[in-house]
């Protein structure tokens, strides 16, 4: 029996992923999972320099934009930090 | 095929073939290519896109079926590079078939715009510094390519 | 060449390799196909094009150059058919090349919309009769082709 | 020596051709010749079905737009009808 995931999968794209130093990053959650603003956080305290780029990024959760960040993020979702876009 | 995120070179030919089709009185493709700009640390000699691959796939069906539904887009064309792209070569095709000309407009410059806005696709000057000996362009190591 | 006349068939990609060149952020073309319209007496299936030659390039000479003033375009096509050209077959194509995307689709824009309203170019709609059966659709005779 | 020319080559393009028969015709002028208001009026006179497309229609003397239907037609000169446009 593999072991109970209990972390999230952060990716960090552009200036979040430059800002950090990595492409991505684990972060440890309760079983039950946490709310997604309480995750922005515990990132920001991890990583300050990501501070004022994750106050203007979007936040993913599992393929989907998180349009309240009181929803719940839980042990093996995938969490990403989008900058603002910049294709063309 | 109408939506396309690559690392291959786009080709202007191949979309405006991708949007031939008997009963489509216009058809708008636009191109946009990767400039020579210059920056205070030098001259932009290519640039690195990256991507959220699944979610960019996703919004760009989307914007594909939105230029359908409201300009009556019968083709489009909506293609991205990511990975490097250097000057001159082509980083986006966005076009559109339609019945007729103002439409076409309208859907091609929709397409583009909202891709520009709404679609995860990051970019990077990669940058040869001015007045100094030429040397390989500098890559930023541990980044995603999506 | 920025500027054709031609009876021979017009091809969007030719007019993308013509627009090609490096320096230019951004590309955009617009192509213009006959359509399969119904009309009170059947369906088109061709359109017959004349023009007023001389007149009709100067004034096309014209356009290129105000939208290479006016928009900052440094590639121009504008590319028009006469004589006969058949449904699903491209009559014109006006393209524009320029630094940035606004400008380009504002340049292809303009010509296409001054082409059609100042250049000396007519079409006739050539029809086959509804529920009749096939025969060579009519011609008038004595016209000049310009 | 050729015989002097007398006449105006006029062209009758689209609807104007159709609707006269012929895609050009030839009208004797004065040797001094003769406003452009005064040929056209001429020209409505000798084919009475072209009245209507005539008032719609910009008229080119020698390849430059006439903007002032006094200006001379003169023997030897190219006179164009142009009805409204229609590219594309």
């Amino acid at each position: 029996m593999p072991p109970a995931r209990r972390s999230v999968h952060v990716r960090l794209f552009a200036s979040a992923g430059t800002a950090a130093g990595r492409s991505s990053v684990e972060l440890d959650v309760p079983a039950g999972g946490i709310g997604a603003a309480e995750l922005v956080r515990g990132l920001a305290a991890a990583h300050p320099q990501l501070k004022s780029i994750l106050r203007a990024s979007r936040f993913v959760r599992n393929g989907r934009y998180l349009t309240d960040l009181r929803q719940r993020v839980r042990p093996g979702d995938e969490f990403s930090v989008h900058p603002p876009y910049g294709g063309g | 095929m109408s939506i396309r995120l690559t690392r291959n070179r786009l080709s202007l030919e191949a979309a405006s073939r991708a949007l031939e089709g008997a009963g489509l009185g216009a058809v708008v493709v636009f191109a946009g290519r990767v400039r020579p700009d210059s920056r205070p640390a030098g001259r932009v000699v290519a640039l690195e896109y990256e991507v959220d691959r699944a979610m960019a796939l996703r919004r760009m069906r989307a914007l594909d079926a939105a230029a359908r539904r409201t300009f009556g887009a019968r083709r489009v064309v909506l293609w991205h590079r990511f990975g490097r792209v250097e000057v001159g070569e082509t980083a986006v095709i966005a076009g559109a078939a339609c019945g007729h000309r103002a439409k076409a407009f309208d859907a091609a410059r929709y397409l583009i715009e909202e891709l520009k806005a709404t679609v995860p696709i990051w970019k990077s000057d990669r940058v040869r510094p001015a007045r100094r000996p030429r040397r390989p362009p500098s890559r930023r190591a541990g980044r995603s390519g999506g």
